[in-house]
């Protein structure tokens, strides 16, 4: 088991035949993804090694039966792709890219709420559940199929950091979700928690914050009021100094909101398992784990 | 990216959205055909991206000649300090020469994107002039806050809740109305993420003007406003921020002495904090992206070493899809053509890191190379005390 | 009981100081109608015979508690009541004006689906839970409490002429809505079935129909599927000609869509009791009641 | 409302959509300063509010001046048989000059609205020239529809999917997406119901050409578009509809015999219904209002009588707020004043009917009063064979 993606996810590409696009193509696919279709416009009738290139969604969809899409396409192009993919009716959509306006991902969140589509980023390194399904950028090999562990990240190397503690402690992975370092995305911790919490193969959850806006401290009511499987936090710029975006455009203290300080508070208050320590990460996870398992 | 309010003025002009006459000068000698035309009193101005300008002296009413000489003579060139500059000022080089108004009444109204509704939120307040933050502090039932979804956009209802909720005058009410009419779709056309203007003043003739203006543009919009990028002006950054970023690198100045190179920001932001556990300061937030390059790292090595007060480099990289035996090479070949002395600590995880750590080792480099995080603390810890 | 509309209902009326909106406002209280709120801009602070009037939906609902609506503003003005109400968090909207422009339902239309908020009309008579709460503009004496009957229109005085003759044959009514006669509206025939069928005091429906669009053919498939009680179904509009619109904005025949003859095949299909002697409809629910009772 | 074809192009142009040149004449003698402005050859079109006027007669290619002459005056006063006209036609007042095109392909393109998805769909086909039901019918699989949300708009993606759809070259797809972002934007400011464009042409030198427009307005949209109001030409119109209209009145004329009042537009059809089933003819359709006054009752008759085919009458009103009694004198009222002599068949029910159904009767007209629907029909079936 794993949530969102797995054996059964049939994966199309969104600008499969640029540089970024056909890369990582191959490496999902290699890692034994199963890419059924990609769309560039102007590009139907070709293919990547085998894979059909499409020139539109819904008529890759069609022809493939798609489920998921991964979107490497341009910031300015971003927006109509995962526009695209939601009237496709694609239930799973993944936008890597990373540089889309805010304004842009305002409308798609309502348009989100009208329609059956799960959005996951953008600027998002992607999801994956070890062993089985890899839609996104992050490296396959650092990750241990078959659980307990679930993860959920608003970073990317950050995640993989995590990620790979999380091995080396001899904890693997169920599924691991990069939500997307931008101030407005698709799905949030509580979705993914939710899912989690769900799921039999999870027995825990990793949540790695980060200072801007106050999803973290939504996550922290939303634990507190219906997980029952232990969460351990992370929160990253603990010293960012206010007013400055830090590399994720999500990432600001604004008008002293946002603050990893106040996040750490209300994840405490939701007795989550605090990690201020980047480096004991991993040991944290295999003591709760060991304790929970007791 | 945030405009001067000469340029958001200048823009809202173009829009229709009403301000006091004025010009923009960089020499005291433009001062006075403008008085010519402009007449007295007026208003000066210095155009820096700092709130709280009035408080600093920055901003004067003059209501003579001499007098407008005199503050324009003044105001330009000086190091303007204010409570958002930092203890350094900032230098001012532009001011906004404006007739002065006759002011009934100052009002505040400003524009955001509300994360959490994903929705854009018009703020009006009866305290005009005075910083919001003070009014909600002070009296939070004189905000009044409306929601806009950006699907439906600016309806007759929202303008309602405003004007009422404001107690204006049914002439007033028109007044709002017609700006917010043009200030919504100005926010939304100009990809806006924040617009204040503060104080919006009812003149002695029962008009609105906006007196003060500041917009923040979302940066990653810019690419469908090449007239907006623009206008950034290289003096407003920090010069190696507007280096970093003109080589690609996303990097913003602190005030340590323990510079970082890092992939991905989110680790880039732990990694900071780590310096900071250890007891030491970070000079630097930087991200060299998430698939690191080689190319990448060299070229953020060479900005860490242009800055005088880094005492120390701390790199800190995971190996991704990019493995680490080719970052490896990358900080290699960085330190070496850089004629590196100062110390630095390596802390290298992921793919391919053994043969990474190996290529370190035996580079001939004096590194200190870590293998954990803890580690790397501790190696830290004893640099704490570097000057 | 009754369905969306009764005694728990708290009524704010928009227009409340037009010439149409005191007469209903005085209307509807009088038939028992527990009208809470008025809304006129720029009369807040004033009254209608005790009534408080407000400004702003926002300030009326917060003052009162009103947790319905009813709009009587003129057509230019319809599209934005309705949005202010349904921003304002008010549960039921009931929307009487005619005339409202499509194009504006057809954005409300999705912004209801993004709300909890539920819209009746625009061009509607209302609704009227016999007994407990009247909304709308439909004379309340004709009216029979008690049940067993729910009526739900497309159409105003057609409605009051099936009710009229349910009354005669000693039928009574839960409820009675009229979902309105123009293209977009809020709620639908099936929204209103499903709210009867799980209703214990409604024992039948009378669903009255007419040309234009397929409002009709979905309520049948849905009724197939999912109606245990019985239904009588009546379609307007048999001899009108095509392309012309039959006083409703939605009532017309176009490409030979919409024909009462296709809503007709529908409901027989979903073995509806089509009854198509406006004269016999209540003889007809009287014998399809007795049928049932046994 | 319907626009003529001149009338849609010239708002077409307005907005930048490409059209033939041409212009609008209702005269012969206007044509000749057209034909050196144009150049041969011409296409002369009669502006009728009708599909199938090719068909019919009213669409001429002329080639020389003479030619164009002759079919000027031939098709200006004629009346137009098509079929969507009826037998009797319809006078053609105003041609449409163009220049002839040289076609090398012939496009469909429409925007209609879908009630059931409440979405605007644009619907394109490689057949133009056809009507799109004929298409429909024979190759539905070179039809192509693409749905637009109205709360995000025209996106890229649709523009991708209608152009990869219709088989496009790329040039072609620039071409259709710079139409349609004009298009788009034109139904929806003009609150359009149907907009279609049979044929949109691509000419010899690779451009699309609006060669046919049929643009129908939502009428409840009026209000805000005084310009289109003004655009409505009474000769259009049934006069006897015009009158309604003018009146306020909700009137349809059909062709039978039995005139009918009634309140409310759902019973006005049902009872259209009723002498359809009692094996009569309705002559028309009329809603005097859901809350109908004696005022309009009377108001109504007075349209009634002036219908030469009217040889019977049958008011069916359902007295509601406005009570039976009160409708009553109206009625009473009406015939009096307008000194009626046909059969009348009122049927009356709901708030007061006793009251109401009393006034009838002692009126001293000869009205037939009926109390249920069945006894209306009755008396219905009696008056069938009047002619």
């Amino acid at each position: 088991m794993a949530i969102f993606a797995d054996h059964h996810t049939r994966l199309l590409v969104q600008g499969i035949t640029g540089r970024e696009g056909s890369f990582h193509t191959r490496q999902c696919r290699d890692y034994g993804s199963n890419v059924v279709a990609g769309v560039t416009p102007g590009k139907g009738g070709q293919d990547l090694d085998g894979i059909p290139i499409f020139n539109t969604v819904a008529t890759a969809r069609t022809a493939t039966g798609a489920n998921a899409s991964m979107i490497l396409v341009p910031p300015s192009f971003a927006a109509d792709a995962i526009m695209e993919a939601i009237d496709a009716g694609i239930e799973l959509i993944i936008c890597i890219t990373e540089g889309v306006p805010v304004l842009d991902m305002l409308r798609i969140k309502h348009y989100l709420a009208l329609k059956p589509s799960r959005l996951i980023g953008p600027n998002c390194p992607g999801i994956i559940s070890p062993g089985a399904c890899k839609i996104g950028i992050m490296p396959g090999a650092i990750h241990t199929p078959g659980g307990p562990m679930g993860v959920v990240s608003r970073s990317g190397t950050l995640t993989y950091e995590v990620v790979h503690q999380l091995s080396l402690v001899g904890l693997g992975q169920s599924s691991c979700i990069g939500i997307g370092g931008d101030p407005i995305i698709g799905i949030t911790f509580i979705d993914c928690l939710q899912a989690f919490e769900a799921d039999p193969e999870t027995r825990g959850v990793v949540l790695v914050g980060e200072i801007g806006g106050n999803a973290e401290e939504e996550a922290a009511l939303w634990i507190k009021a219906h997980m029952s499987k232990p969460v351990i936090g992370f929160i990253a710029g603990l010293t960012a100094p206010p007013g400055r975006r830090m590399g994720h455009a999500g990432a600001i203290v604004s008008h002293g909101m946002g603050t990893a300080a106040a996040k750490l508070i209300a994840l405490r208050e939701a007795e989550v398992e605090v990690c201020e320590h980047l480096g004991e990460l991993g040991e944290v996870c295999a003591r709760v784990m060991a304790q929970t398992a007791m | 990216m945030h405009l001067h309010e000469y340029q958001a003025k200048a823009l809202f002009r173009e829009v229709g959205i009403p301000v006091p006459d004025g010009q923009v000068i960089d020499e005291p000698r433009q001062l006075l055909p403008l008085i010519d035309e402009l007449g007295l009193p007026l208003v000066i101005k210095a155009q820096v991206l700092a709130g709280g300008r009035g408080k600093g002296g920055g901003v004067r009413l003059v209501r003579t000649a001499s007098e407008a000489q005199a503050a324009a003579t003044e105001i330009l060139g000086m190091e303007l300090v204010t409570a958002q500059t930092g203890d350094q000022g900032k230098t001012v080089r532009k001011v906004m020469v404006e007739q002065g108004i006759d002011i009934t009444r100052e009002l505040y109204l400003s524009l955001l994107i509300d994360r959490d509704r994903a929705e854009i939120v018009i703020i009006g307040s009866q305290d005009g002039g005075m910083a919001i933050e003070e009014v909600a502090a002070r009296s939070p039932e004189r905000i009044i806050r409306v929601q806009v979804n950006p699907l439906i956009g600016l309806q007759g209802y929202h303008l309602r809740q405003l004007a009422f909720g404001l107690e204006l005058s049914p002439q007033l009410s028109r007044e709002l109305a017609s700006l917010l009419q043009k200030l919504y779709p100005f926010f939304m056309t100009y990809d806006c993420s924040q617009l204040e203007i503060n104080p919006l003043v009812v003149t002695s003739t029962g008009q609105l003007l906006a007196v003060d203006a500041k917009v923040e543009i979302d940066s990653n919009s810019l690419y469908r406003h090449p007239e907006l990028a623009a206008l950034a002006e290289p003096d407003d950054q920090d010069p190696l921020e507007a280096e970093a970023r003109a080589i690609g690198l996303n990097y913003i100045r602190l005030d340590g002495t323990i510079g970082t190179i890092v992939n991905g920001a989110g680790l880039a932001m732990a990694t900071m904090d780590l310096i900071k556990q250890a007891g030491a300061e970070p000079a630097n937030f930087l991200d060299v992206g998430g698939g690191a390059s080689a190319e990448m790292i060299e070229k953020g090595f060479r900005l860490l070493l242009s800055d005088q007060r880094v005492r120390a480099i701390f790199i800190n990289i995971f190996g991704g899809i990019l493995r680490c035996d080719a970052l490896a090479r990358g900080v290699v070949q960085a330190a070496r053509s850089t004629g590196l002395t100062l110390p630095v600590i390596v802390r290298m995880e992921g793919t391919n890191v053994d043969e990474g750590r190996r290529i370190l080792a035996e580079s001939g480099l004096t590194l200190t190379i870590v293998s954990t995080l803890t580690d790397a603390v501790r190696e830290l810890t004893n640099l704490k005390d570097l000057q």
